[in-house]
């Protein structure tokens, strides 16, 4: 954090958005993995992602921004090509993040 | 010189038509990821909702947020997770700092000291506390004066930002840190106070109740109120895993099955007319929405089924008194 | 060269209404509280004329008054409004909130008393509970420093060293509503004066969006107080600054404080507010005796002039002090004025005797005779004897 | 400096009529105030207000303790009200009444001081049926106070002050009250 003569005025944020530089995807414990092969681009994921974190090019989905995502799974819960057991029917899993971070 | 006297004009517009979500995905986000609220918070759903009905009916929204769970997570200094002008100013005055800056925006754009010629509108947010209990009073104020602005609760039925403590919009028999379920007292003896029919008899031009759920219908009611000239007041169901004991991906089911059981009724107010926007083929029962939330375990306890029949009451009641309300 | 001013005879809260018409702002934003309403009626029917521009946000509190305030400073607007003894009490969260957001903003406060018992009449128990939480304190003796400190008051909110919130007292209903004559400035002058407000990242630049009233954690807090701090060391030079441009405009000097026949005093009372008329009228009569006695006034609360307060009374010939105090502090050792004098002698290394005496609460009256008994307090204290450590003016025993 | 204490009830107009009086002198140049004595009392209490006048500055802001002159406007506060109270024997009282100064010295045994009655409450009945005697009683503490203000300075402090918010024939009627008070008023 700066000194006190460098701080904005009045704790002033003069930069929209800047919360992206933190990145809440440190918070994950479950990952979602997506399926782009079993998406059907219904956009639902998007529309009730909490954390901006589907991301969207040219009207379709193109994966996850783990940089955010915090792992709530509503978008796998909500996704109607993820209903059932058979995992690879599914566009969107959910799995223990560790699988993923002891790869790291 | 003078202006002319401000005898509010209240304009609403007719049907609204909310574009395909897949159109909405190329516009731009109000609120921007990085916000600290929970993992799996509806919040965070409602904001971008609204952003997107903003999005699609061409507005700019400036927003005061009253203290709460979405003002803190998303305006940890030196980050902000808004994109669009915001003031936070304190829990209870919402309504009153937005009666400012809209009046604000009326002295200037007068002075010809507003360079921009975006569509802009004024938004008041703030959570259940913020709105039904705190600031329900600077809300009444604003509301009656007539202020061109959306006051939008999400309401999760509790101070959450504070650690769950009961709220008037706490529904009978939840328990809450305030008045848990105890032995003697199982919960909040109080129903809920009906926040939408308290805004309505201010006599303003639109209110409406919505959730997230329903997201086409909660952004038609947005986009209505952004064309209202005047006050509008939403009051969006908003799920809060953490205060409810709820699954985190169940946010949104929760969501549909507060409006299946009738619990959270979608409906609207236009200049004074009533109208239910859904009325369930067959409505659940109530328990299939209290089981999903561990607020409401202990009334699952042998013994306990009158505390699910009161809650049913209540919903009952409120249904019947909606559809009085249609006839009107 | 000053021209000649129209006097015309008007109460404090009339003069205070003409200046804030003048003025012209963009917001005002009020609540009616004894004493304070008739200044709103007055304001109230210049909107209603078309005299002001403003948009006028009659609300219903005054803690929206003053939320409403601080939302349209941070949108970009000149904002203010006008409150009394609990309507201040009300404001009270909200007045860190405008400081902390360093806006400009100002309240024409007509001083009154706080509850319990309720009282309507003037005291400054009011100002002082408001006194730490960041604002500029200008007090006024009469309805015309009322107006001239109001239209002062914009300048030094605005000045982008200070960026801070004023307030701006009088005495309630002694001054608020008592009629004199009061000299007022054209409307281009005081137009010209206060000129055109300065915007800080206002809100209303959709353009560019900004946050305003983030939260700060223990990492950065502190920081912003610091800078605080800093402005308010800064509205010192600039209370200044812009009293020396408004005696080019008025041909009547604002400072911090006004010595009133210090020079050659050996007794020197401290006095704030309408009470200070009436002891300079005391101190001409015990002059007339051959008594040695003047006054200081003090006229900025905060920041407060511990330098200008210690410069007179050394330059004085003083061998004892009484502070009058308008307010109590509870449990402390006499009034809130009593503590910053301490500090001011005590900080240059400078002891004197110091009397501390409690006048005026809840409006009761502080005449002549009270004035003298506290210079009576004073010699006493001057020439060794023993008094108490606070002397109630005016008490019924 | 001359000072002016007033007695009347709330809604008599006594506050207006003070006020009027030190707007007519700051409007000749004189320095002067009014200041009511507010209470929480409605209309119908018995009430004070006090003026200053003097050719100098006047930075007093106190009650007025000793009256040079002492205006009562409702009679029915003469036995009520300590009216002398802080008086010196050469203060001057005007008086409404229907009685004569030595009748009223007489009743309320008065030793020295300058007595002055008027009828004002049968002028104002008379000029606007309405019990306002502020008017006329302004009207005669200006005839026996000599150089406090002058009677036309008066006359146009009430046309500027009841103007915008009368009829014209209320306003008329005020200033016929003014008058007829100014001429009626009797001393010893």
């Amino acid at each position: 954090m700066k000194g006190w003569r460098d701080l904005e005025i009045g704790a002033l944020i003069t930069e929209p958005g800047n919360s992206a530089e933190y990145k809440t995807g440190e918070w994950r414990a479950w990952r979602p993995v997506f399926n782009r092969e079993n998406c059907i681009d219904c956009m639902i994921c998007w529309v009730f992602c909490p954390d901006s974190s589907i991301i969207v090019k040219d009207k379709k989905v193109v994966g996850i921004d783990y940089d955010h995502c915090k792992g709530c799974g509503i978008c796998a819960h909500e996704c109607p090509k993820s209903k059932g057991d058979d995992e690879s029917k599914k566009a969107l899993v959910m799995k223990p993040e560790y699988l993923f971070r002891e790869e790291d | 010189m003078a202006q002319v006297s401000d005898k509010p004009k209240f304009v609403t517009k007719g049907e609204i038509k909310v574009p395909p979500i897949r159109d909405l995905t190329d516009s731009r986000e109000g609120i921007a990821p990085g916000h600290r609220l929970c993992t799996g918070c509806v919040a965070g759903i409602i904001l971008r909702q609204m952003f997107m009905a903003a999005e699609a009916a061409g507005y700019t929204l400036v927003i005061a947020n009253a203290t709460g769970c979405v003002e803190v997570c998303t305006s940890i200094y030196p980050h902000t997770s808004w994109k669009v002008p915001w003031i936070h100013n304190a829990f209870e005055n919402a309504a009153a700092t937005i009666s400012g800056v809209e009046a604000a925006y009326k002295a200037l754009k007068r002075k010809g000291m507003l360079p921009s010629d975006k569509k802009v509108k004024f938004v008041a947010l703030g959570g259940d506390g913020g709105t039904y209990d705190i600031g329900f009073q600077s809300l009444s104020g604003a509301l009656e004066r007539g202020h061109d602005f959306i006051y939008v609760c999400y309401d999760n039925e509790a101070y959450m930002n504070t650690g769950i403590q009961r709220s008037s919009a706490t529904p009978r028999h939840a328990a809450t840190t305030t008045q848990p379920a105890g032995k003697v007292i199982p919960g909040k003896p109080q129903p809920k106070k009906w926040m939408p029919e308290i805004a309505a008899a201010h006599g303003i031009p639109y209110v409406a109740q919505a959730a997230p759920s329903h997201f086409n219908d909660f952004m038609r009611k947005f986009i209505k109120a952004l064309n209202t000239k005047g006050p509008s007041y939403l009051n969006v169901f908003c799920t809060c895993p953490r205060g409810w004991r709820a699954k985190e991906e169940e946010g949104i089911l929760i969501s549909r099955l507060a409006v299946e059981t009738n619990y959270w009724p979608l409906f609207e107010v236009e200049d004074g007319k009533w109208k239910i926007n859904y009325k369930p083929k067959e409505r659940k029962p109530i328990e299939e929405f209290l089981k999903k939330q561990g607020r409401f375990k202990h009334m699952f306890k042998p013994g306990n089924e009158y505390l699910i029949k009161e809650l049913q009451e209540d919903v009952d009641k409120r249904w019947e008194r909606l559809l009085k309300l249609e006839q009107l | 060269m000053i021209e000649e001013r129209k006097v015309v005879p008007y109460s404090g809260n009339m003069a205070a209404a003409e200046a804030l018409r003048q003025i012209n702002p963009d917001v005002v934003a009020a609540y009616p509280i004894t004493p304070q309403t008739e200044m709103m009626h007055f304001f109230a029917d210049f909107v209603a004329n078309g005299l002001v521009d403003t948009e006028f946000i009659t609300v219903e509190s005054e803690h929206s008054a003053l939320s409403a305030v601080v939302g349209a400073a941070a949108a970009g607007a000149r904002a203010m409004t006008a409150t009394a003894g609990p309507g201040l009490a009300l404001m009270w969260e909200i007045l860190g909130v405008a400081s902390g957001m360093r806006l400009p903003a100002v309240i024409a406060l007509v001083n009154r008393a706080l509850s319990s018992p309720i009282n309507i009449h003037g005291d400054h128990s009011d100002m002082m509970g408001a006194r730490d939480q960041g604002w500029i304190i200008l007090v006024s003796e009469n309805a015309e420093e009322e107006y001239d400190n109001l239209i002062q008051a914009v300048k030094i909110a605005e000045d982008e060293r200070v960026r801070l919130p004023v307030m701006v007292g009088m005495d309630g209903f002694i001054i608020s509503h008592s009629i004199e004559g009061v000299s007022l400035l054209k409307d281009e002058e005081v137009r010209e004066f206060v000129g055109k407000q300065r915007m800080f990242h206002p809100l209303l630049d959709v353009e560019h969006p900004t946050t305003h009233g983030a939260i700060a954690m223990s990492d950065s807090y502190m920081e912003f107080k610091r800078q605080q701090r800093e402005a308010m060391m800064n509205a010192y030079k600039v209370i200044r600054e812009v009293g020396e441009e408004f005696a080019a405009l008025r041909g009547k000097k604002y400072e911090h404080i006004e010595a009133y026949k210090t020079e050659d005093a050996e007794y020197i009372l401290i006095v704030m507010g309408s009470a200070a008329g009436t002891a300079k009228y005391v101190v001409d009569r015990m002059r007339e005796r051959g008594e040695k006695v003047g006054i200081i006034k003090i006229r900025t609360f905060r920041p407060f002039p511990y330098y200008d307060l210690a410069d007179a009374i050394v330059a004085s010939n003083a061998k004892a002090i009484g502070v009058m105090d308008r307010a109590e502090t509870f449990g402390g050792y006499s009034g809130p004025l009593f503590e910053e004098v301490c500090t001011a002698l005590y900080t240059r290394n400078k002891f004197y005797p110091i009397a501390g005496l409690i006048y005026g609460l809840g409006g009761r009256d502080c005449n002549i005779n009270h004035i003298e008994e506290a210079f009576d307090v004073v010699k006493k204290k001057a020439a060794g004897e023993e008094v108490p450590p606070v002397t109630y003016l005016n008490l019924q025993v | 400096m001359i000072e002016i204490r007033w007695h009347a009830r709330g809604g008599q107009g006594a506050v207006t009529a003070s006020k009027i009086l030190a707007s007519s002198a700051i409007r000749e140049g004189k320095y002067a105030q009014s200041a009511p004595d507010y209470g929480a009392e409605r209309a119908g209490a018995p009430l004070r207000s006090f003026n200053r006048v003097s050719e100098k500055p006047i930075t007093l802001h106190c009650l007025v303790l000793h009256p040079d002159i002492v205006v009562v406007v409702d009679p029915t506060l003469l036995k009520t009200v300590p009216i002398l109270e802080g008086t010196s024997e050469n203060a001057v009282l005007v008086i409404n009444t229907d009685k004569t100064p030595e009748e009223i010295r007489n009743m309320l045994d008065i030793k020295d001081r300058k007595i002055y009655t008027v009828n004002a409450s049968a002028i104002a009945m008379e000029e606007f049926g309405k019990p306002f005697m502020n008017v006329p009683m302004l009207g005669a503490l200006v005839k026996v106070i000599e150089n406090l203000v002058s009677l036309d300075s008066v006359k146009e402090d009430i046309k500027a002050t009841f103007g915008k918010k009368v009829s014209k024939e209320l306003l008329e009627a005020n200033l016929r009250a003014l008058e007829r008070a100014y001429r009626e008023v009797k001393g010893e």
